[in-house]
């Protein structure tokens, strides 16, 4: 589960620290200033209204952006410039607000895909497909049927992404990133697009993902509902700076967040 | 060591002791590089209004070239053959828009990319096939270029200045001239340019975008007719033009697919840095880099700025 | 171990062992689960159970014992009845849908202390009403999800209880107790009970005796020839008689392979990926193929349509008799029938998942001839049999070469029948139950002194010697003028219609016949798309004017068939209606294996049935219904009435008497 | 229809994974391959030299470019110039080494090419989509003039040209003058199955789902911790490696020899024309592709003088030429307009619908 050289950390240690990040896009400032902290085994929530910068903080945090100010540190190591896959790596997995799957492959192929940093087999057994090539990728299609049987996915096992309803796809999203078995999962508006009954299903899988494997979440998230049964703890941002920061509760009362995000948009 | 000065000092050397052999190389450099422009002028035409990266361009310029001197010899008097190509290259438009263009639509850039390239294999075998595959003469006189030579002196020595070269300088600007005006002044061009931005805005200009791939395209074809009456004069025309054109590529790369200022600097900065590398570093290896050097300046440039000249910095979004 | 003793293979847990001893390496389960077919030899089962059974002693179940069984067909639930019945205890299969109320009752009836069940749902459903059963002290499941944060004093996973088994199977003084619990075994002693939903009442906990199981086990075994090659994909309700004699008492005694489904979903894949040679299913489930078939066939190519249609007219007409090996059939015939097998009836049968079946059974209701011919033509040696969970199934089976869409068959090898007086079936056979559990006064009501067991259905045989089945003895009525009324023959003619799912018809003391239809879903919408009717809703789609006309001309039909008859014609249909919802279990208005409850629905539907009478041309009804997630809620509509013009009645000739 | 899967179940994920799952397929895969080796033995040598092998070869060629442009969506316009590199580096290496076998030669030589593949691929990490191919474009000229500027490469021999030594297996001539159709067939039929087969294995594995990853969505493959460059630059150097080798069987097991002229950019578009046609990102598109472009010219060469002559149309060889040019133009454009996933897509439909068969869906 774990690379070794990380320290290891008990419930409730910072497991990620944003510190005074900002970033900016030659005239534009989608961040400016913002630190949290995310702490192991937390269901995180970041809100904020549309183009408060929520999505730029994730992509801050797994790489995909450098910040122009400031650092992240994740597992008590402060990163300098770290490349996305070195991210994952690391133990960093995310989903994505428009559905991000290799649309080709099969939902079976999405998510052994996500264990490609666990496979380890070289090109000379891949190029025959037999001995450590063929045990490690039965080795890890057991870890993804877990997966799949965990998602409630079987029946879709087969079939291409493409064809799947977005529903599905999202959850077989999901799916690929479990498969990375992270420490820090970034869920990019995860029920974005869905119906009631959807919303439910992927509320109760992350509460088990967290629940079960003591996977860290931060998540994004719209539905406000969600967001306050889900999370233990709420950081929204407005125009790319933080307001406010607390429980829930703390956060629904926040004069701020109240009239910054709660009276506009809903 | 003797390989660095060789590299590294020889040619500047030799720069300076002969300056007249510069500015010559200079001159011929700007020529193609001007020419090169042209034709990657026809490329960002097409790639701007319709996002078809059109291979053809390249067998554009010679099959217009071709029906121009074809036409000719079949005994039609030289402006009127020159109109008439002008015709011919409208119904080309006309054509690959409703068989090419429009069942196409909506297709990935690689399909639509594949699409010109079989649109090269048909315009080569029609060209051979009514034509013939041997080289022709440019009808040159016959449509008032001058020919000849001046020779001038300056710098310690002679420069040459042939007079096509000129008039191929001369109107070739004044094409991409008219070009700037039509985009920014008429309402098609206008219409072209909100096309690159969102096919909805071009709808809005009251112009449906079939019209515009024909006038994108007949436009392209004009462009092509005067680089090959151009580079005809020069090299004759054939078939091997289109190994020319492929030097467009380069050109496209270093000034970005959507710029029309773009296409001109990268023209001359493949022109001008190809000729100088020939004529001065060339030797050093036997020669000829003429034929890989502009790709590999485009390929260099392209790793220290992979969005080109013009081209806006890209922020990836996921 | 006991030789001796062994050679008397008297109970299942024997046989298993006698399997694990003759056949240790064939594989006996498989379960499609992570992506694969799992599969378990006899050896393994054989290990299994046998730990599972120790397991189990050590929670305290005991000789005569009982464990309740809960959830779909799994491997484990399986090895559930054998490790019970291994150690004497008696399991109890209960249907997985029912819901939590019904199985208190069953559970609290059969004084169950143990209960294994499937998964999550499962146990929350026993949890929820454990107030009803103070019994019962432990439950065990096979899924662990979401089960993780539950209190585990009380609740055990399968694997921990075999786990804890094994461990204590280590000590040769514990092995020697659980193989002596085994030898004890007895083949009079009681081996299941399984409780019938039936159509009225309680359900009623039907006893069986291994040596009944066995033999009618064997009845099958025999009469198929069933070896240990043979493939079941056991997909039925374990609780209900059928699935527990086919896919349990008949795999264990040939000592086939019994494949479990990875859910109730893919049931038609796995069906397909096994390939199985044995088949059991209800006649819907026949019907529903068919239907999908036709619908689907209409979206093919014109030709491919064309090609379609005109083999399986071919098949209709000669395939029968070249699955029964008659002879008389044109060589050309022959030829075409074999082109046709390669251009469609293969390749269909290869889509049902029947390309290796041998025999397959359906049963429990009347299968329309037109379905029944339609599988046996392209090839499928589809059957007819009749029974009942108190003959442990066996009553009537088709002989090879006899197989008629009619009638039931000839008597079972061992099965004496009786037709009493008011046209009653009634049998006796080795294979009958022992009696109700604690229901002394029905087991007497139902089984005579001699041991003939009063089947409640009306039925004759005919000059063949092949029984037929027209209704529930009860059912069938009199309408006012004395005519015959037997609603469900004339329910069954309707629902032939791949349009009409279910239908209820009224006509016992009354002036005329009418009656409730449903529409299929799946049809009917097909037929909207096709058609262009555009619709909103269920309740839309079944008030349409155009759908009124489409099962009116249905109706029509049947009138016109049942004129044709003799004695049936007084009971046309006269004025029918279409249910504005479908008839759901969940709402009491069908038993758990998807029969009508007749009187139930005459209470619920009153009005409705008023306003066929009273010659009104519509109705408001409206009514509770319980959704999916188990709310409630009231839907209302209004119903319109069609009337319908009948036949002439022709000349009665004399019915055959036994029908009453 | 004539797949019977009902029965064929997957008990271990071994079996789950084949290449093949399913019995028919594995049939008709033996039967090809018993069909293409009779035909060493039931065909003329016009059959052999000038559509088989060539088609062979052209085959492998294509694959090698599908594994890049196709699996891993990175268009290439050298591949050419990487055949190439092959077909040189095995020139060199069968003469300095004579004693070698030359089948060792041609598998080597595709190493060479693997390295320059993997050189010139390093800018694809920057540089994507049309860009990319102009990069490829500097490959193919910067070595088409190496092949013509360094006359090392070919043992300074006068002519410029590459020349096929007497080479033997088992004391059969393979390469040279002397070698037949036949044995040449074989040998580059053996070669052709055992690298399709390689190339089979790679792309199903990890390393195929990499690289599908990186074509489909190559953000969030690196977010997943597929690193980008190394992926990449391992599909130009398995791609180059195919190119080489099929560059190498060209000149010594077709042509008996060859010029540089041979690795063109005209012969990067033919093998681009191919992988379109046939479909991308499918091994037996590629065979596909392969046959229709370079057989239908042959079969045009055929046909079209049997229509006009008898019409009394005279038709010059030149002209069929430009026939053909007009028509594999035409061609490619139809096909793209009608399948633009390529002839695999017509197959893999056609697959399904006997599947599926007599039902629609």
């Amino acid at each position: 589960m774990r690379a070794p050289d990380h320290p290891i950390l008990a419930k409730g240690d910072v497991l990620l620290a944003v510190e005074n990040v900002s970033l900016g896009f030659g005239g534009v400032k989608a961040l400016t200033d913002v630190s949290f902290d995310i702490r192991k085994s937390e269901i995180r929530a970041i809100i904020g209204p549309n183009g408060a910068g929520k999505t730029s903080m994730l992509n801050c945090i797994n790489g995909f952006y450098y910040p122009t100010e400031g650092s992240i540190t994740f597992q008590g190591l402060k990163r300098p410039k770290m490349r996305p896959y070195e991210a994952a790596r690391g133990g960093i997995a995310r989903t994505f607000q428009n559905v991000a799957l290799f649309k080709s492959m099969s939902t079976l192929d999405n998510i052994m895909a996500g264990r490609s940093i666990k496979m380890r087999s070289n090109f000379f057994w891949q190029l025959f497909r037999h001995g450590p090539a063929m045990r490690e990728e039965v080795e890890h299609r057991k870890v993804v049927e877990e997966i799949i049987d965990f998602l409630e996915i079987q029946h879709i096992r087969k079939t291409p992404v493409g064809r799947l309803p977005y529903g599905l796809q999202k959850r077989v999203e999901l799916a690929r990133a479990l498969a990375m078995e992270p420490e820090l999962l970034l869920l990019d508006e995860p029920m974005a697009g869905m119906n009631l009954e959807e919303k439910e299903d992927m509320s109760r899988f992350i509460i088990e993902v967290n629940q079960q494997f003591g996977t860290t979440i931060a998540l994004i998230e719209h539905d406000m509902g969600v967001v306050m049964d889900l999370s233990d703890r709420v950081v929204v941002l407005e125009y790319g700076r933080k307001i406010a920061d607390g429980t829930p509760d703390e956060v629904k009362r926040d004069q701020r967040v109240i009239d910054a995000y709660l009276g506009v948009a809903h | 060591m003797d390989i660095l000065y060789k590299i590294f000092i020889e040619p500047f050397v030799f720069m300076g002791e002969a300056p007249d052999l510069l500015i010559q190389t200079l001159w011929e450099g700007l020529v193609s590089g001007i020419l090169y422009a042209l034709i990657a002028l026809g490329f960002v035409l097409i790639f701007k209004a319709s996002g078809v990266f059109n291979f053809a361009q390249g067998i554009m310029v010679v099959f217009s070239a071709l029906i121009l001197v074809g036409l000719y010899e079949q005994g039609v008097p030289a402006l009127l053959a020159l109109l008439l190509t002008g015709g011919a290259m409208l119904i080309l438009a006309l054509t690959v828009e409703r068989v090419v263009l429009r069942p196409l639509v909506n297709q990935p850039d690689i399909i639509l990319f594949m699409a010109t390239f079989g649109l090269t294999y048909f315009l080569i075998g029609f060209g051979e096939l009514i034509f013939g595959g041997s080289p022709k003469e440019m009808i040159t006189s016959e449509l008032y270029l001058p020919q000849g030579t001046t020779e001038v002196e300056m710098l310690g020595g002679f420069v040459r200045f042939q007079h096509l070269d000129i008039a191929a300088t001369v109107i070739a600007s004044i094409m991409i001239g008219l070009l700037a005006v039509f985009f920014s002044k008429t309402r098609i061009g206008r219409a072209l340019r909100a096309v690159a931005d969102s096919h909805k805005a071009a709808l809005s200009v009251g112009i449906s975008l079939n019209q515009i791939w024909v006038i994108v395209w007949f436009a392209a074809g004009i462009v092509a007719l005067v680089a090959g009456i151009m580079w005809g004069a020069r090299a004759g025309v054939s078939f091997s033009l289109q190994i020319i054109a492929l030097k467009a590529l380069p050109v496209l790369i270093l000034g970005g697919f959507t710029s029309i200022p773009g296409a001109i600097i990268g023209g001359l900065i493949i022109g001008i840095g190809e000729k100088l590398g020939e004529f001065y570093w060339g030797p050093l290896v036997g020669g000829g880099i003429e034929t890989w050097l502009a790709y590999v300046i485009a390929l260099l440039f392209l790793l220290y700025r992979p969005q080109g000249l013009f081209g806006e910095k890209i922020i990836e979004r996921i | 171990m006991a030789t001796a003793a062994d050679s008397r293979e008297d109970t299942f847990p024997k046989l298993l062992a006698r399997n694990a001893r003759v056949r240790p390496d064939r594989t006996a389960f498989r379960h499609k689960d992570l992506g694969i077919w799992q599969s378990w030899t006899w050896k393994e089962v054989h290990e299994i159970v046998r730990a599972y059974a120790a397991g189990l002693q050590a929670l305290g179940l005991q000789r005569g014992g009982k464990i309740a069984i809960v959830g779909y067909n799994r491997p484990y639930l399986y090895w559930t009845i054998a490790a019970a019945q291994w150690l004497g205890a008696v399991p109890i299969p209960v249907y997985a849908d029912s819901v939590a109320e019904e199985m208190a009752y069953v559970l609290a009836h059969a004084e169950v202390t143990l209960a294994a069940v499937q998964d999550q749902e499962q146990v929350d459903k026993i949890l929820s009403v454990s107030d009803q059963m103070p019994q019962l002290a432990h439950v065990l499941y096979d899924e662990d999800k979401g089960l993780r944060d539950y209190d585990h004093s009380r609740l055990h996973s399968i694997v921990s209880v075999i786990e804890e088994g094994r461990a204590r199977l280590a000590e040769p003084q514990a092995m020697a107790a659980v193989e002596g619990e085994l030898q004890a075994g007895k083949g009079s002693d009681l081996a299941i009970i399984l409780y019938t939903s039936g159509t009225t009442g309680r359900p009623k906990g039907v006893m069986l005796t291994s040596n009944a199981v066995i033999a009618a086990a064997r009845i099958g075994c025999d009469f198929d020839k069933l070896d240990e090659t043979d493939e079941i994909l056991a997909y039925l309700p374990i609780a209900w008689v059928g699935d527990h004699i086919f896919s349990y008492a008949q795999a264990i005694l040939a000592g086939m392979c019994v494949n479990c489904p990875e859910s109730p979903e893919t049931v038609a894949e796995d069906r397909r990926e096994i390939g199985a040679t044995y088949i059991f299913a209800p006649p819907r489930i026949f019907e529903s193929m068919l239907t999908l078939t036709m619908v689907r066939i209409e979206d093919a190519s014109a030709l491919k349509r064309g090609m379609f249609h005109f083999f399986i007219r071919h098949a209709n007409k000669v395939g029968e008799r070249i699955l029964n090996r008659e002879a008389g059939i044109g060589l050309w015939d022959r030829f075409l029938w074999h082109v046709g097998n390669v251009l469609v009836y293969a390749p269909l049968r290869n889509r049902f998942g029947m390309t290796r079946v041998r025999t397959g059974y359906t049963a429990g209701e009347a299968i329309g001839p037109e379905i029944f011919r339609f599988y046996r033509s392209i090839g499928v040696n589809l059957k007819q049999l009749y029974g009942q969970t108190e003959a442990g199934v066996y009553i009537t089976m088709q002989p090879d070469g006899e197989i008629r869409a009619d009638t039931v068959g000839r008597p079972a090898p061992g099965i004496e029948i009786r037709i009493a007086e008011n046209g009653e079936v009634l049998y006796r056979s080795p294979g009958v139950f022992t009696g109700y559990y604690k229901d002394e006064e029905k087991t007497t009501e139902t089984k005579t002194p001699d041991g003939f067991v009063h089947s409640g259905d009306a039925g004759f045989f005919d000059q063949t010697g092949h029984l037929k089945i027209i209704d529930r003895a009860k059912d069938v009525g009199k309408m006012r003028d004395g005519a015959l009324f037997p609603p469900k023959y004339i329910e069954n003619k309707l629902k032939f219609y791949p349009n009409i799912k279910e239908t209820v018809c009224f006509g016992d003391g009354r002036d005329y016949v009418a009656c409730f239809i449903n529409i299929d879903l799946v049809a009917v919408s097909n037929w909207a798309e096709r058609n262009g009717v555009v619709y909103a809703s269920y309740q839309e789609l079944a008030g349409h004017p155009l759908v009124y006309d489409m099962i009116e001309k249905h109706v029509d039909e049947v009138n016109r068939s049942l004129a044709s008859e003799p004695r049936m014609g007084g009971a046309q249909i006269k004025r029918f209606l279409i249910l504005h919802k479908e008839l759901d279990a969940d709402d009491g208005e069908l038993t758990r294996t998807q029969k009508v409850r007749r009187g139930f629905i005459a209470d619920r539907y009153a009005p409705l049935i008023q306003a066929l009478y009273s010659g009104a041309t519509e109705a408001d009804i409206s009514t509770e219904v319980t959704f999916e997630d188990g709310r409630k809620g009231v839907i209302s509509a209004r119903v319109k009435i069609r009337d319908m013009d009948l036949y002439p009645i022709e000349p009665a000739t004399s019915l055959p008497e036994a029908a009453e | 229809m004539l797949y019977r899967e009902a029965g064929q179940f997957k008990t271990n994920y071994v079996a789950d994974r084949a290449i093949f799952p399913l019995r028919e397929d594995r049939i008709g895969l033996g039967l090809i391959v018993l069909v293409a080796y009779s035909l060493a033995f039931l065909g003329n040598d016009f059959l052999l030299q000038a559509v088989l092998i060539p088609f062979l070869v052209f085959s492998l060629a294509a694959i090698g470019l599908n594994i890049l442009t196709g699996y891993t969506g990175l268009l290439s316009l050298g591949t050419g110039a990487f055949m190439g590199v092959g077909a040189y580096a095995c020139y060199k290496l069968m003469t300095a080494f004579p004693e070698v076998n030359v089948i060792v030669w041609i598998f080597v030589s595709g190493f060479f090419s693997a390295g320059i593949g993997a050189l010139f691929g390093l800018p694809s990490l920057r540089i994507k989509g049309f860009y990319l191919a102009v990069a490829t474009l500097a490959a193919q000229f910067f070595l088409q003039w190496c092949f013509i500027r360094i006359p090392w490469l070919v043992n300074y021999n006068v002519s410029g040209a590459l020349e096929a030594p007497l080479r033997t297996l088992f004391g059969i001539p393979i390469v040279g003058a002397t070698a037949t159709p036949q044995t040449r067939y074989l040998v580059v039929l053996t070669i052709v199955i055992v690298l399709t087969w390689l190339a089979s294995n790679l792309v199903h594995g990890r390393i195929g789902r990499m690289w599908i990853a990186i074509r489909d969505m190559d953000l969030a493959a690196e977010l997943m911790g597929i690193r980008p460059l190394q992926t990449k630059l391992l599909a130009f150097a398995v791609s180059s490696y195919y190119c080489g080798v099929a560059g190498a069987l060209l000149v010594f097991l077709w042509y008996g020899g060859a010029e540089y002229d041979v690795f063109n950019i005209n012969q990067s578009f033919f093998i681009l024309f191919m992988v379109i046609i046939g479909g991308l990102g499918s091994l037996i598109g590629s065979f596909f592709g392969a046959a229709l472009i370079f057989i239908m010219p042959i079969v045009l060469g055929i046909v079209l003088p049997a229509i006009f002559e008898p019409l009394g149309i005279p038709i010059a060889a030149e002209t069929i030429e430009h026939l053909r040019f007009m028509i594999v133009g035409a061609l490619i454009i139809f096909f793209l307009i009608v399948e633009p996933h390529g002839l695999a897509r017509l197959w893999q439909i056609g697959k399904q619908k006997l599947l599926v068969w007599p039902f629609p869906y």
